[in-house]
């Protein structure tokens, strides 16, 4: 009987088969580790590139990565501060502005911006010993020239912080202990 | 790295240093039992509350408990003085080693017991280990019961969780928990003191069971500064440390009356 | 096979696929993406991940200390002390830290209401311009004299405000009450200070600085007058001295949890306390070798010591002490001035501090001073005084009644006969923010905010040394489509018109709180001043109130006292049975903390039970009847029955049952409502002089019911603790 | 035919000869039956089934079905609260079942491995009975600890398996140990199952049609009968027959140390290792005198290969076991008694006083004063049914051993604030799920492969003679073993 399954699999239809079962199998885990990579909709296509071209500072829009924990999303209103004065905002031919933005405006309603970059709720990540460390938005969120809507330039999980945390306390011990402490993040 | 953690463990399990980084001294002589370092630690560190069956079963989530004891009949019946017990953030701590996956560990930089929530895989060895009693499992998702939600619209809306500490990991089922000599409060300090460039000053944090208690009889601090009020009180001669015996190197000086 | 698989099939797989990953990547990526909703025109600070802190007053009791909220993202994480206001110096209680599962509660009223049938859950929405109209007509259609307003405890600004509302329209002033005042009998403590004084004020003992406490009852550690400030207290006479360790007395029928950290806790007869005292007194004066006051003189002090069941050795050790102290002091507590014979205990024990002259000295007897913006004492009503209102509704004198901050059904006796009272008033308008049991008879409830939601301020009764003015504010903007009460009434004045309209001309409360303030705007002698109001009441918020820097703490004169004579007859109990009926407010859940889950779940510091209520008994006395722990009594007394599990406690008069109170709501939402009993409804209607209910002079008969048992939940061990190791599991 | 007639040139004499002249001893060594016939019993007791069995079968089917899968799930889903574990008893009947479990599967490996390298004769036809129950038995005892954890679906991260949090299982905690062992002894002791299966399956194959050949086919892995094969085998065997023994002690030492090694009042004790493996060994034997009475009862032809000689052999070392276990349980509890610990002695009064004592003297009546009273006798040793009692009251004692070891003692520990009496709830069905999936195994095996080692019994018989000395009869045993 094994040898019978043997033959077949040595035969034609049976390589056939094992290469298919093979292939999806592999699309199969490939597609699933994709579904946890996807960027999610945003309400407003935000042209990032567009204006960090302009020279606005990433800070201007997230503050609070300098001070505390989270940088902070802007409200409409932030947006408006600038935006009332621009003659392309009304131009109907962007509507990404002339319609959401404004629209948003009008109505008075916040933005419901998504949140690219998350790390679990059991990770406490404060972006102010980061930045005062010397790193740049850049080195986590990647190159914001390049990118027209925001997404992760990379998987943002524990083996990805340790590395880091590794090689730039690779030279104090006590550094080390304290950047490779699980308490430091865990809590 | 298996290397590092291996040391980690065996760090909780043969402390080399008896002497501490965080400590804490409690004078059961002005403690009243008013259930304020309790309610406190409750509303800080997100501990849910476990409804009257379970909590009479022995399941509360106090990370925080105040013993006390009866001596004597009527009428010369005695109550031992309020006993806060809490996790003693052993030197040497028992449920360190016997973890299978490091979710209790003992943290180098702070030199207390860790309890890793995302890590825990809930073979509650740890709580069977712990000399004290004070590791608490979550046998339930208690703040994700229905009864405590109101129906908007179709949808269940928890007012309760509004107040969630946000520094502060909400726990799931499965997963055990305990004082952390709030630990997010340490880091906070840290981090204050460090953007100011300077170390943290004794009482600059205090945790939140110390920050209530009405009749101060809650101290914290450092131990290993020797300027610092919890280490001279530490050396009070009324002082003693529960189990000793037993070298877990509890780093909770307890005053007794008189 | 998977030659012909269909696509369908395959995103299936595919969606497992991803689901398995996400779960095999464990802390791996977030997987799931949150949708953030900002507010609108977000301040930056809010969005940052940084805490915003607002200083602000407790109003879980009438204490008035003071807080800072920690706020994150409009949210209220965490309450904390207040370190700068007088009264607590940072420090909260149990009840003060679960300030927040109130303003989360997932049963508080979300909008103004109108009931048709009374008593019955079934409402109907209406907007708020209609409650104000309401409330308007209410005010104008009524001849003013049968407008009547029923308020909590706390001297706040909203009571000021109905003052003057009431006073402009010609109405009678409000009436505040509440449990605890009964409870710890502030309107005899008061009383006996105008008797003795000739100022009626609340007396401030400065237990600190003393080195002998003597407290006839008096659960200053768990809810009395301010317990916070007498915890610290407590702890200064203990501790804060490092030569001398002050010793601590309490009489009391049974161990409370200020009891338990006495240093000698001595059972004496429920009632005697005043015998004791005058006892005491006259040893004392004895033994000092000075005149013995006229009323002391002629004690019998055998007689006393049979009668309160204390032995004669007790007695003279005890005077010995006090003879000794340097500066010894003597509490008249709660239980023992809720008594027919209260005032003259009361009376006896101030005395007392007389004789040993501690009055305006260090670790003595002192005058609460009196809050900034405020010219006399406002006590809440004494029982008497509820009396003669609910006398005036029963006979359609109050057409409309205004309720806020108080849940009279729950916490007047039953015997007090509120709620036919309140069955024949035409209109009742509750401002609850929780649908407690008088909201459910009200015809209208137009929902307070809660505490931290809103503005106000607080006047500090007693407790702190200098005299202070306790400042609220909101913490957060409000969860729910409520109102603040005292701009309804404001809305509701303009509305009207007339004599209120003018009297009242504020366009909201701050205005309002502003007019009260005027006076202290450029005092010196205050936290801080500033050139004008605004500036004021901007730094009013920040730093929590307004108080004086240096103390304020007038001295009684003793001869006074001594000159007064005092007779002390027998106290007098009501009804027939075998115990001493001893309720007391539980000192984790207070009058109104039911509704809150955390604090149900605190276990009671003595019996370490939660979420219930017990009846407390002498484990002798339960032997022989036959009861054990978890047997359900009935506890009958004159005025009804109740029904509750039974705690064998070890440190309780054979002849005494004890019961908390606290529970037994039949509202007041999903945590509160049919848990426990409520003892209070065994209490029959007898004043003393000073016209407290005399809550602690009832006696009551129990029947066992057989084969009932309701499991107690208690933290503590059921093997254990009582050191009887094994007999019981 | 080819499995024997290599070996035993002219067998068929020898037993004639053998069948002529009547035996005295009751021995299945000295009656032998034609192998032919013999094979056919044994595929006989395996192909008939009545509908009694298939009723049995159902029943258990449902029983797993809800009390194992079911509940199971439904925990997973709630979380531990519904099971009865709580402060101070974090750790609840789950540890029960898998001491118990892992006992029970000692008695296989015993019986198999020590008495065949004893060269116990009687061991011949009950050695694959007992060897199934320790490869059943472990996969229950791993289902209860994967049972007893909080976040069981994490449980992966208990092996030590390259990951991108870069962390490693703790090799300090006893219970990563217990893990490595048990793993161990599952794929030891199941290998060591079906090497021995492996020439019955060839003869079950060379007699069956239908699905059944190509079962047995597959599984006999072309096992011909050749010199090679035979020889190949034999090693095999007694590789893993001596290989398996160190690992069946070490398993249940280690898992005593979860314990053991515990800072618990009653758990912190030296002698624990040897008491658990004398324990294991009590209640393996016991389960093996159920299951071989009622394969007996059950199974056609069984009468034949499972006789009294063999209960009595077995009522021995029953008996041998329970003193040995006698010696370790008093052992265990004086020396903690005579140390005086304060903790220790509240401890034992709770024991023998608490709520629980009755479980305590059933303990010791069952598993010490009941087998010392009855397997003195002869009579009762040889009678199947007392045996299969004695060994079910023996189990009864030995679950109540690990009942009051696991939550009773965790009761009384150094908080007294906490002592609390811990209530199994959802428990109870798991534990009948464990059980009936046990049973259930058995039940399949039964009819799925031969439970009798026919070959071995076979070799047995040819190996024993009995050859004319003069006038009488001796038995011998011929040197080719």
């Amino acid at each position: 009987m094994i040898r019978n399954f043997f033959e077949w699999v040595m035969g034609p239809m049976g390589r056939i088969a094992v290469l298919i079962t093979a292939l999806s199998l592999f699309s199969l885990a490939a597609f699933g580790i994709y579904q946890t990579q996807v960027p999610p909709e945003q309400p407003i296509q935000f042209p990032h590139n567009l204006h960090v071209r302009l020279g606005v500072q990433c800070l201007y829009c997230h503050p609070g990565a300098l001070r505390g924990p989270s940088p902070g999303l802007p409200t409409q209103t932030k947006c408006w501060g600038c935006h009332q004065q621009i003659a392309k905002t009304f131009d109907p031919n962007f509507p990404e502005l002339s319609e959401k933005l404004v629209g948003y405006i009008e109505r008075n309603e916040p933005i419901p911006w998504v949140p690219v970059s998350q790390v679990p709720d059991f990770v406490h990540f404060t972006h102010r010993p980061h930045i005062a460390a010397g790193l740049n938005c850049e080195n986590c969120h990647g190159d914001m020239t390049q990118v027209e809507i925001a997404e992760n330039p990379q998987v943002m999980n524990m083996g990805w912080c340790l590395n880091c945390h590794k090689s730039r306390a690779a030279d104090d011990p006590e550094k080390f202990t304290k950047l490779t402490d699980c308490g430091t993040c865990h809590y | 790295m298996s290397i590092d953690l291996n040391l980690v463990g065996a760090k909780g399990a043969i402390a080399q240093e008896a002497e501490g980084k965080w400590g804490m001294v409690i004078d059961q002589d002005v403690c009243t039992g008013c259930q304020a370092c309790v309610a406190a630690c409750a509303m800080e560190n997100n501990l849910s509350f476990v409804g009257e069956e379970d909590a009479g079963y022995g399941r509360t989530q106090h990370w925080i408990r105040i013993e006390r004891f009866w001596e004597g009949a009527y009428p010369e019946v005695k109550s031992t003085p309020f006993q806060p017990m809490l996790c003693q953030q052993c030197g040497s701590a028992p449920c360190e080693p016997v973890c299978p996956v490091f979710a209790s560990v003992h943290s180098q930089s702070q030199d207390i017991n860790l309890q890793v929530y995302n890590r825990c895989v809930g073979t509650r060895y740890c709580a069977n280990n712990c000399p004290y009693q004070v590791r608490q499992f979550n046998y339930r998702d208690y703040h994700l019961d229905p009864i405590h939600a109101n129906e908007v619209d179709g949808q269940l809306v928890y007012p309760f969780h509004n107040q969630f500490n946000p520094d502060v990991t909400v726990r799931r089922r499965g997963v055990m928990e305990k004082c952390t000599f709030c630990i997010q409060r340490i880091h906070k300090a840290e981090d204050t003191a460090k953007s100011q460039g300077r170390e943290v000053v004794d009482g600059e944090m205090v945790p939140a069971c110390a920050q209530a208690c009405p009749s101060n009889a809650i101290t914290f601090g450092r131990l290993d500064d020797p300027e610092s009020l919890v280490s001279q009180m530490a050396h009070d001669e009324r002082g003693f440390k529960h189990l000793e015996e037993l070298n877990t190197m509890p780093r909770i000086t307890y005053l007794k009356e008189g | 096979m998977s030659e012909n698989i269909s696509r369908r099939d395959f995103l299936k797989l595919a969606t497992v696929g991803a689901a398995t990953t996400a779960v095999l990547t464990g802390c791996g990526p977030a997987s799931r993406y949150i949708k953030r909703e900002p507010y609108m025109q977000m301040p930056e600070y809010t969005y940052n991940g940084l805490s915003t802190y607002y200083a602000t007053t407790c109003r879980e009791c009438a204490a008035g200390c003071g807080l800072i909220v920690r706020t994150m993202q409009g949210r209220a994480i965490k309450v904390e002390g207040n370190p700068n206001n007088p009264v607590n110096l940072g420090k909260t209680c149990a009840r003060g830290q679960a300030t927040l599962h109130g303003l989360y509660n997932p049963d508080r009223i979300t909008g103004p209401l109108q009931r048709t049938t009374r008593g019955e859950a079934a409402t109907e929405g209406l907007e708020w311009d209609a409650a104000l109209q309401v409330v308007g007509d209410a005010l104008n259609n009524n001849n003013p004299d049968e407008v009547a307003f029923l308020m909590g405890m706390a001297p706040d600004h909203l009571f000021d405000l109905v003052s003057d509302l009431a006073a402009s329209i010609g109405a009678p002033a409000p009436l505040r009450y509440g449990v605890l005042s009964m409870f710890e009998a502030r309107a005899t403590l008061v009383k006996a200070a105008e008797d003795l004084f000739g100022q009626a004020t609340l007396p401030f003992f400065d237990i600190g600085n003393a080195d002998l406490v003597l407290s006839f009852s008096a659960n200053f550690l768990e809810t009395w007058l301010s317990p916070i400030a007498y915890t610290r207290g407590f702890s200064k006479m203990r501790r804060g001295n490092p030569k001398r360790r002050g010793h601590f007395i309490q009489f009391e029928s049974r161990m409370s949890q200020t009891a338990a950290k006495s240093d000698e806790w001595i059972p004496i007869k429920p009632g005697t306390e005043g015998l004791v005292a005058l006892a005491i007194g006259r040893l004392v004066a004895e033994a000092k070798g000075g005149t013995v006051p006229s009323s002391f003189e002629n004690v019998n002090l055998e007689d006393i010591a049979s009668l309160a069941d204390v032995s004669m050795e007790t007695l003279e050790h005890i005077a010995q002490l006090v003879a000794e102290a340097e500066s010894p002091i003597m509490i008249p507590g709660g239980s023992a001035l809720g008594l027919n014979n209260g005032l003259q205990t009361a009376e006896t024990i101030l005395t007392l501090n007389a004789i040993v002259d501690n009055f305006g000295k260090a670790g003595g007897v002192f005058f609460s001073p009196l809050s900034p913006n405020e010219d006399e004492i406002h006590r809440p009503a004494s029982s008497q005084e509820m009396i003669e209102l609910i006398e005036k509704m029963k006979g359609g004198g109050v057409k409309v009644l205004f309720v806020h901050g108080l849940n009279p059904l729950f916490e007047l006796p039953k015997a007090l006969g509120f709620e036919d009272a309140l069955a024949s008033v035409p209109q009742v308008i509750s401002f609850a923010t929780f649908p407690d049991e008088t909201a459910l008879q009200a015809d209208y409830v137009f929902p307070d905010h809660h505490p931290l939601e809103s503005w106000g301020y607080q006047r500090v009764a007693t407790g702190a040394e200098q005299s202070v003015l306790s400042g609220a504010q909101p913490v957060v903007s409000p969860n729910y489509d409520t109102r603040a009460t005292a701009d309804v009434l404001l809305a509701a004045g303009q509305l009207a018109g007339g004599a209120v309209a003018q009297a009242l001309p504020f366009q909201d409360e701050i205005e309002f709180m502003q007019s009260k303030f005027a006076s202290l705007v450029s005092q010196v002698d205050g936290s801080f001043s500033a050139p004008e109001i605004n500036t004021f009441s901007a730094y009013f918020q920040q730093h929590g109130g307004w108080w004086k820097k240096s103390a304020e703490l007038a001295a009684p004169s003793a001869s006074d006292a001594l000159g007064k004579s005092i007779v002390v007859e027998q106290a007098q109990f009501a009804g027939e049975g075998e115990f001493f009926f001893h309720p007391f407010m539980s000192p984790t859940l207070g009058e109104a903390g039911a509704n809150k889950p955390w604090l149900q779940e605190l276990p009671d510091p003595t019996t370490t039970v939660m979420w219930n209520t017990w009846v407390e008994m002498n484990p002798e006395t339960a032997h022989e009847l036959h009861i054990e722990n978890d047997d359900v009594i009935k506890i009958i007394s004159e005025a009804g029955e109740v029904e509750a599990p039974v705690y064998l406690y070890p440190a309780i008069r054979p002849d005494t049952i004890a019961m908390p109170f606290g529970q037994g709501h039949t509202a007041y939402g999903r945590y509160a409502a049919g848990r426990g009993v409520n003892p209070i409804n065994l209490l029959g209607s007898h004043f003393n002089e000073a016209g407290d209910l005399a809550f602690a002079g009832m006696k009551v008969r129990i029947e066992k019911i057989e084969g009932k048992k309701q499991l107690l939940s208690r933290l503590e061990s059921r093997i254990g603790v009582y050191n009887e190791g094994l007999e019981e599991h | 035919m080819a499995v024997t007639s290599k070996y035993f040139p002219g067998a068929e004499k020898g037993h004639e000869t053998e069948h002529e002249e009547h035996d005295p001893r009751e021995s299945l060594m000295y009656d032998p039956k034609p192998r032919g016939e013999m094979n056919q019993m044994v595929m006989e007791s395996m192909l008939t089934t009545s509908c009694k069995f298939w009723v049995v079968f159902c029943m258990l089917a449902v029983l797993v079905a809800t009390c194992f899968f079911y509940a199971w799930g439904y925990m997973i889903a709630e979380g531990l609260g519904v099971a009865g574990v709580m402060r101070p008893s974090y750790w609840g009947i789950f540890l029960v079942n898998t001491v118990f479990w892992i006992g029970i599967s000692h008695a296989g490996t015993f019986i198999s491995a020590i008495l065949r390298v004893m060269k116990a004769e009687f061991r011949r036809p009950f050695t694959r009975a007992a060897e199934l129950m320790t490869t059943f038995g472990l996969i229950q005892a791993g289902a209860s600890i994967f049972m007893h954890l909080g976040r069981v679906w994490l449980a992966y991260w208990l092996f030590p398996i390259p990951n991108e949090r870069q962390l490693w299982p703790n090799f300090h905690s006893p219970l990563m140990w217990d893990l490595l062992a048990i793993t161990t002894y599952v794929l030891g002791s199941t290998m060591y199952l079906f090497l021995p299966l492996i020439p019955d399956l060839a003869m079950a194959r060379d007699r069956s049609t239908g699905w059944r050949k190509t079962f047995f086919k597959t599984l006999a892995l072309g096992f011909r009968g050749t010199e090679g094969e035979w020889r190949h085998l034999q090693t095999a065997m007694n590789i893993f027959a001596f290989a398996i023994i160190p690992v069946m002690f070490s398993v249940h030492t280690i898992v005593s140390w979860d314990f053991a090694m515990a800072m618990r009042p009653g758990w912190s004790s030296t002698v624990f290792g040897p008491y658990f493996v004398l324990g294991a060994l009590h209640s393996g034997m016991g389960a093996v005198a159920i299951v071989l009475c009622l394969m007996r009862a059950t199974m056609k032809h069984m009468d034949y290969f499972l006789r009294a000689e063999h209960f009595d052999a077995l009522g021995k070392l029953m008996m041998i076991v329970s003193f040995a276990y006698a010696y370790f349980f008093f052992n265990d509890y004086i020396v903690q008694w005579y140390g005086g610990d304060k903790w220790t002695d509240a401890l034992l009064h709770w024991l023998e006083e608490g709520p629980m004592a009755w479980m305590f003297y059933q303990l010791i009546f069952f598993n010490i004063v009941l087998p010392w009273l009855t397997l003195w006798n002869r009579k009762i040793r040889q009678n199947p049914w007392l045996l299969a009692l004695i060994g079910l009251l023996i189990n009864v004692g030995m679950y109540w051993e690990r009942y009051l070891i696991v939550p009773v003692m965790l009761t009384i520990n150094r908080m007294p604030f906490t002592w609390k009496l811990y209530e199994p709830r959802i428990e109870i069905f798991l534990t009948i799920g464990t059980f009936s999936l046990f049973l259930l195994f058995y039940l399949a095996a039964s009819r799925l492969i031969p439970l009798i080692p026919v070959w071995e019994v076979q070799e047995g018989q040819m190996t024993h003679s009995l050859r004319k000395v003069g006038k009488t009869q001796v038995p011998t045993i011929s040197e080719f073993e």
